[in-house]
């Protein structure tokens, strides 16, 4: 379709020549606003020299048409009404570069996400695109030419979540020569993974692939490693973070330990009494304990909750004994604050399990025999608490087993969406299970969800070796026994959709397959670095398609299950791609920050001090010999809030000026 | 629940089109707007929206211009109290919004006409619910039609 | 605190020992509930079927009654509590209901603005009494009396207004108050057939046989119950029910429990005189249970 | 006549104070009385209209007028002295921004005329008599202004050159605005005769203002003993000084009163009222409604404090004719 060319009115006397530039975007604009109407409205607009409409604003074509106006026509302000600024606004700011006008001289105008894409009435959506065209053409008018301010990157990356994800992305930054800070909250990396057995689909066991991975972190001379610590507080900006981490004491001195564990054996409890978390409270640890044994650090950690010479202060302390002359232990230990300062940061905070128990139905906590997943999980793993021998409670082999997938997930009274992994794992225990105890083995699922490479095979494989596939949601697990063949059994209740009736069957065992979710503290997390969630919790990325690991906050990027549910190799893809994205950040070593800051004319301004305590950033301050406020360019962050502020006026803001804005609203307002 | 309706409410011929000002913050709710947009919900056309850096660059001028200048509605949108891009610039708005609130009321201005909405990045749908909502009540309210004109004030003369 | 006592149509038919237990306990434990001025019948769950906008003006009349004197109504019977509750949040829900309804009332000079509750005994003798205060009255502890605590349906589903949709405790918190041992009941919200049993006879007999011997197995001496159907089906079709055990294992133990309302504990507990507390209406007599735990019952 | 340079004051919607300026001018009187012809001054001296209309047009070098325009009769001499004068300057307050009548903005006619002539309680008027613009007395024709339902300022009425901004313009203000005037390299059209940044600079209480302002409570003036050192604003007081032009060298906080704003705002501000406003809310303590609520209650009336003179000249101008009664 032939751009048309309209000849604008001429400029409005004071020299400014404005080109417009009506995009079509294919049919998302021009399906709904009338484009040629809109492109001949804005030549009558006062100031308008010429007046596009193209298919393609943003393509090549597009933008040389642009630089080809700036040149013959001479126009000092480019207004181009297509998509969203936050989307091509950089692109068309280069273009006008190029052509030899300042790029801060283009007013973009939002006329499909805001405009075509939303709204039904074309007349109406046409009216509007005039009206925000209009606005833009007199703003445009007030635009002053401006520079990107650049700012020196710190070199270093702070990565925050110890699990595979932080763990690879750290190994990546590290072996292209960058310094990491490795922040964990538990005692030891490994997160979530370290804990699975075998992994699907190709059942490789979960510690062969990922301890050598953790032990290269442990020892790699670029990778600062600061276990069983959390980040308190976040301050400065993109390329110059200041982080403050909190390092909570161990009470044994890193360097020292060995990971002898002799102070284990030697310990005054003969066995542990304290549930172990690693385990999931299926075993229990004693009061200094190491998580799990290729642990990284391999270093114990003392738990002052139990151990008795934090309480009465009179152990015989034979541990300390044991540990001999390295005397590793040390009760005095204090928490400690540390200040580091990185340019770039990575999220990969992982995610938390769901709680079964919020699904009464299922009787997690009620019954004995009725596991989570990642209780299983410990179960089969030969480090487990039954070395791997998948057995009850009560010490029996199970003869039954129900895995019931979707728990928490894909129901709207708990979470909505499908955690992704879940349908996999389960066939992946259906499996194990099936091999160690030759039980009979139930999967009920509501859709088999097979989406990766070999997944679907896997599927097939688990048909072969004969386990039962139920497709239906369970209703509830209860120990009601109808008839005697059910006796001292758990009842899984479901409706067979594939045989169509409701089907009672009795097993030993359940299994839960619980989704992901959210961790706990993410609001807090988000807020620290100054990212959005999303309603669910998860970190939201900048675009879920074309930015999945960075963030609308420059120099935060996220990886793996932290950004929403995903499987191990998608984790491991995401913490490359976040570490790619933190090295193009601080190879660039500069960075360039938006010239939108604030700033004061000095002989505006009356001394009366009502901007000072506005800034969160202590960028405005009080200069007693002049006795007039001052912004410090490097600290302002650009919000505006003082401009607003300010009494008499004496604060201005770079690209939102009150005159800019004020000829924005009555461009929007005045009739045509 | 009976299932709320995606698109606007339909509007019959003639009625009365409100102008209605949003002043959206670059951080949050102009990126709710984009993503409404990219979701295809559907709400009313009566919106016309000026981008701002934060909702705390929303100087009370501009909403008093606004209205001055014939729009029968202004809405604000910015971060969730604590989610501001820039930590507290919602906290001032939210101040200004109490204050200037009382200001319009006794000047005779509806309260429904001017509205402050946290929307996150992610609430499009809330969003598309407060949009349709404020053109509603802002149509109900009819137009605004502030200042008469120099001549109106002649014609009033006669006692 | 006053409060508006709606019986329903069961309390003055087959649930008078409901009704006689619960004004018993009413007075033991100091509750001013007076009966509703000019209540009537609230349509059950088989009118809003036939008749919904009718039914719920019919239900919403005793709403406005009681929001008339201020004062929350306590409905006993579990259909009654259902409807109730249904009608008031269908009219908050559903505008066009509120309507219909407003309409209704207006034309018999009445009027309904949602500002009433409706509560049921077992919400009230937990959360305003409480059970420490109700522990303390108590004459005759139920001492070694195995008691099952069966809920129904109705006060649970679909709305869980006042205890867990799943595994409810408010009625054992109360028995066990009075004494009385609490035994496991996994099917104490399973359903007991409701008008089952006369339209399709041998399911509604399954799901009393099955109600039955789970409690009969795990050492139950009574079934406590809040709904005259459910203390309807349970008691009157114990010998019936026994003919359906196709189970050789299950012909040795007949099926045969006393059914009482849990108000009936209660009274009893609380020192009531067992004649005015509807003892004598079982099917299934309790007094051999009581003499058998050396609980004085005259 | 004489060479000199002919000046003339007019007053419309006004109390007479900013009349007394020009007499402020005490001694300076003098020299101005020498310097130029007053050639019309009502209040003052027996000038009629007529001698007004006999003039050539734009005769008068320049015309002071103040007071904002209520009645027709103002606006016709405003639009007859504009004619007449090469310059006219809006001076003081009620034609620079509405001044203190522009608070009749609040109200309209019917309400202000009912309150005024049936129910002020001093008032004793069984029949309910109204005046009226026009009326016949045994055969003489008796006529009064008739009273405008909004009241503007000068410049919403005809075209003005300067504004000499105050209530009333200090006689120094005045004063440097006359030698301006006569110097001849006037400043550009429009321009306030006053300096252009706020009150603060010029306060001798400059240096007790807290750089962290965080405002718990406001205090009306009477509520309190104002200490006389420390800055107004930081006592609780409303202190229009860092929204209004300086140029009275804060001589109402030298007389221990915070600034009410009469100057108007500085010449990069259109609102004054919503600035101030902006100012003061932002430095208000509180981060959920109830707590911004309760400080802000403080202020009982918010349109009367920040709009004391700026009511006309606002964005908003009046109170919606219209709109709805603001519900108490």
């Amino acid at each position: 379709m032939p751009e048309t060319r309209n000849s604008g009115n001429g400029s409005n006397g004071n020299g400014i020549r404005v080109g417009v530039y009506v995009c079509h975007c294919g049919t998302n604009i021009a399906g709904t606003i009338d484009v040629k109407a809109v492109s001949e409205y804005a030549a009558g607009v006062p100031g308008v020299v010429v007046s596009r409409d193209y298919k393609y604003m943003c393509s090549d074509p597009g933008q040389a048409l642009i630089q080809q106006d700036v040149r013959e026509y001479d126009l000092n302000r480019v207004v181009v009404a297509s998509c969203s600024p936050l989307l091509h606004e950089p692109t068309f700011r280069r273009a006008i570069d190029r052509a030899g006008l300042n790029p801060f001289l283009l007013q973009m105008v939002n006329i499909r996400e805001h405009d075509s894409w939303v709204h039904l009435d074309k007349q109406a959506a046409t009216a509007k695109a005039k009206d925000l065209i209009r606005a833009a053409v007199r703003r445009v008018a007030l635009h002053k030419p401006l520079q990107k301010r650049r700012v020196p990157i710190n070199p270093n990356v702070l990565v925050v979540g110890g699990g595979i994800a932080g763990i690879h992305a750290a190994l990546t930054l590290a072996e292209a020569g960058k310094h990491v800070y490795l922040v964990e909250r538990e005692p030891t990396i490994g997160g979530h993974m370290a804990k699975f057995d075998k992994t699907f689909p190709t059942l490789d066991c979960a510690a062969c692939i990922l301890t050598p991975k953790m032990t290269t972190v442990g020892s790699h001379p670029r990778i600062t490693l600061w276990t069983y610590s959390e980040v308190m507080k976040v301050s400065g900006y993109v390329g110059n973070y200041r982080v403050q981490v909190k390092r909570k004491p161990r009470y044994i001195i890193e360097d020292l330990c060995l990971g002898c564990q002799e102070c284990i054996t030697a310990c005054v409890y003969k066995e542990g009494k304290t549930p172990d978390e690693f385990n999931l409270g299926l075993s229990k640890r004693k009061p200094v304990y190491l998580p799990f044994p290729q642990a990284v650090p391999q270093k114990v950690v003392i738990d002052p909750e139990t151990c008795i010479e934090f309480k009465s202060r009179k152990c015989k302390k034979t541990c300390v004994e044991a540990c001999g002359e390295r005397q590793a232990i040390d009760f005095t230990q204090k928490e400690t604050l540390e200040e580091i300062d990185v340019g770039a940061v990575v999220l990969a905070t992982g995610f938390r399990s769901f709680d079964a128990a919020r699904n009464a139905y299922y009787g997690y906590g009620r019954y004995r025999n009725v596991y989570t997943s990642l209780e299983v999980e410990r179960l089969i793993n030969a480090a487990g608490p039954t070395g791997g021998e998948i057995v009850l409670r009560d010490g029996k082999r199970p003869q039954a087993v129900g895995i019931v997938h979707c728990v928490g997930s894909r129901d709207a009274n708990t979470n909505r969406w499908c955690s992704k992994v879940c349908c996999m794992y389960s066939l992946k225990l259906a499996h194990l299970i099936k091999e160690r105890t030759g039980a009979e083995v139930y999967n009920f699922y509501i859709d088999m969800r097979t989406p990766g490479k070999g997944y679907e095979e896997f599927y097939d494989r688990l048909l072969d070796e004969g386990v039962h596939f139920v497709r239906g949601r369970v209703a509830e697990v209860s120990d009601w026994a109808a008839r005697s063949s059910e006796e001292g059994k758990l009842i899984i209740r479901v409706e067979d959709t594939l045989a169509a009736f409701v089907r009672r069957i009795p097993v030993d065992m359940v299994v839960l397959s619980v989704g992901l979710e959210p961790q706990a503290d993410a609001q807090a997390v988000r807020r620290m670095f100054n990212i959005s969630c999303s309603s669910e919790g998860w970190f939201l990325e900048r675009h879920p398609k074309l930015a999945p690991v960075s963030t609308f906050t420059e120099g935060v990027y996220i990886a793996g299950a932290c950004q929403g549910p995903k499987d191990i190799p998608d984790s491991v893809a995401q913490a490359g791609a976040a570490a790619a994205e933190a090295m193009a950040l601080i190879d660039s070593q500069f960075v360039e920050l938006e010239p939108y800051t604030a700033f004061i004319t000095e002989e505006e301004c009356s001394g009366c001090k009502s901007c000072i305590p506005l800034c969160p950033y202590q960028a405005i301050s009080f200069a007693e010999e002049k006795k007039r406020a001052a912004i410090n360019e490097v600290l302002c962050k650009g919000c505006g809030t003082c401009v607003a502020a300010c009494p008499s006026g004496s604060i201005h803001q770079n690209f939102f000026e009150d005159e800019e804005i004020f000829e924005e609203i009555e461009g929007v307002l005045a009739y045509a | 629940m009976r299932n709320r309706q995606l698109s606007p409410p339909p509007v019959p011929r003639g009625a009365f089109e409100p102008r209605i000002v949003a002043f959206f913050c670059n951080w949050c709710t102009y990126l709710a707007a984009d993503l409404a947009g990219t979701s295809r919900m559907k709400y009313a056309p009566n919106v016309r929206v000026v981008r701002l850096m934060c909702s705390g660059r929303v100087d009370p001028q501009f909403v008093l211009d606004a209205f001055a200048q014939g729009a029968d509605g202004v809405l604000i949108g910015g971060c969730h109290p604590g989610d501001c891009h820039y930590q507290e610039g919602n906290y001032k708005t939210l101040r200004r919004y109490h204050l200037l609130k009382r200001v319009l009321r006794e000047m005779g201005i509806e309260e429904d006409r001017f509205r402050l909405e946290w929307i996150s990045a992610a609430e499009a749908d809330r969003l598309r619910i407060a949009v349709n909502d404020m053109v509603e009540k802002v149509r109900a309210l009819g137009p605004l039609d502030l200042t008469p004109k120099a001549e109106e004030i002649q014609e009033e003369v006669t006692v | 605190m006053k409060y508006a006592y709606y019986p329903g149509c069961s309390l003055r038919g087959t649930g008078r020992a409901y009704e006689e237990s619960l004004l018993a306990v009413f007075r033991s434990l100091e509750i001013e509930a007076q009966e509703l001025d000019d209540w009537n019948c609230c349509g059950a769950t088989t009118y809003l079927s036939v008749d919904e906008l009718t039914s719920y003006a019919l239900a919403a009349r005793n709403l406005a009654l009681a929001e008339r004197e201020r004062m929350d109504i306590i409905a006993p019977c579990a259909a009654c509590y259902l409807v109730l509750n249904k009608t008031q949040r269908y009219i908050r829900d559903y505008p066009d209901i509120k309507t219909v309804v407003s309409r209704a009332l207006t034309a018999i000079g009445l009027e309904y603005r949602d500002r009433v509750r409706v509560r049921h005994p077992l919400d009230v003798f937990l959360n305003d009494i409480g059970v420490k205060a109700i522990a303390a009255k108590v004459v005759k502890p139920l001492k070694g009396l195995k008691v099952a605590p069966y809920y129904g349906c109705q006060i649970v589903r679909p709305y869980a207004t006042f205890d867990d949709q799943r595994n409810p405790t408010t009625m054992d918190r109360l028995l066990e108050a009075c004494g009385a041992t609490v035994i496991p009941y996994t099917l104490k919200t399973r359903c007991c057939g409701g008008s089952q049993k006369g339209t399709l006879p041998e399911v509604g007999l399954d799901l009393i046989r099955y109600l039955i011997t789970e409690a009969q197995k795990n050492g139950a001496d009574v079934i406590a119950t809040v709904c005259p159907l459910c203390q309807f089906n349970l008691e009157c079709f114990q010998k019936e029910a026994s003919g359906q055990l196709r189970d050789a294992q299950f012909r040795r133990d007949p099926l045969s429990i006393p059914v009482l309302y849990f108000t009936q504990l209660m009274a009893l507990a609380l020192g009531a005189p067992g004649v005015t507390i509807g003892m004598e209406r079982s099917l299934v007599p309790i007094e051999p249970v009581l003499a058998a735990k050396e609980i004085a019952y005259a | 006549m004489s060479g000199k340079p002919k000046v003339a004051f007019y007053w419309c919607s006004s109390c007479g104070g900013c009349e007394e300026t020009v007499v402020d001018l005490a001694e300076a009187i003098l020299d101005v009385a020498a310097a130029v012809e007053i050639v019309f001054w009502p209040v003052a001296l027996d000038f009629k209209r007529k001698d007004i209309e006999a003039m050539p047009d734009g005769s008068i070098t320049a015309t002071f007028l103040n007071g904002a325009i209520r009645t027709n009769e103002q606006e016709e001499m405003a639009r007859l002295l504009r004619k007449k004068s090469a310059l006219l300057l809006a001076f003081g307050a009620c034609s620079h921004l509405g001044g203190i009548p522009g608070l009749a903005n609040l109200f309209d006619r019917e309400s202000i005329l009912k309150t005024v002539y049936f129910e002020s309680p001093s008032t004793v008027n069984p029949e309910n008599v109204l005046p009226l613009t026009r009326y016949r007395d045994n055969g003489h024709k008796v006529t009064l202004p008739d009273f405008h339902n909004t009241v503007r300022t000068l410049d919403q009425v005809v075209d003005v050159d300067y504004y000499v901004p105050g209530c009333p313009p200090m006689p120094r203000i005045l004063g440097a605005a006359l030698k301006t005037l006569l110097s001849g390299d006037l400043p550009p059209k429009g321009a306030v005769l006053a300096p252009d940044y706020a009150l603060c600079e010029e306060c001798p209480r400059k240096d007790t203002k807290p750089g962290e302002l965080s405002i718990a409570e406001f205090k009306r003036p009477q509520e309190l003993l104002i200490d006389e050192q420390t800055c107004l604003l930081a006592q609780g007081l409303v202190c229009m000084g860092p929204a209004t032009r300086a140029g009275c060298e804060a001589v109402c906080v030298q007389g221990n009163m915070p600034c009410t704003g009469c100057c108007g705002s500085t010449g990069r501000v259109q609102d004054q009222g919503a600035k101030i406003l902006s100012c003061l809310a932002s430095l208000v303590a509180g981060k959920e409604d109830a707590e911004i609520d309760h400080v802000l209650d403080t202020i009982p009336d918010p349109v009367g404090t920040f709009y004391r003179y700026g009511l006309p000249g606002s964005f908003l101008r009046r109170k919606r004719l219209n709109g709805v009664q603001a519900p108490k």
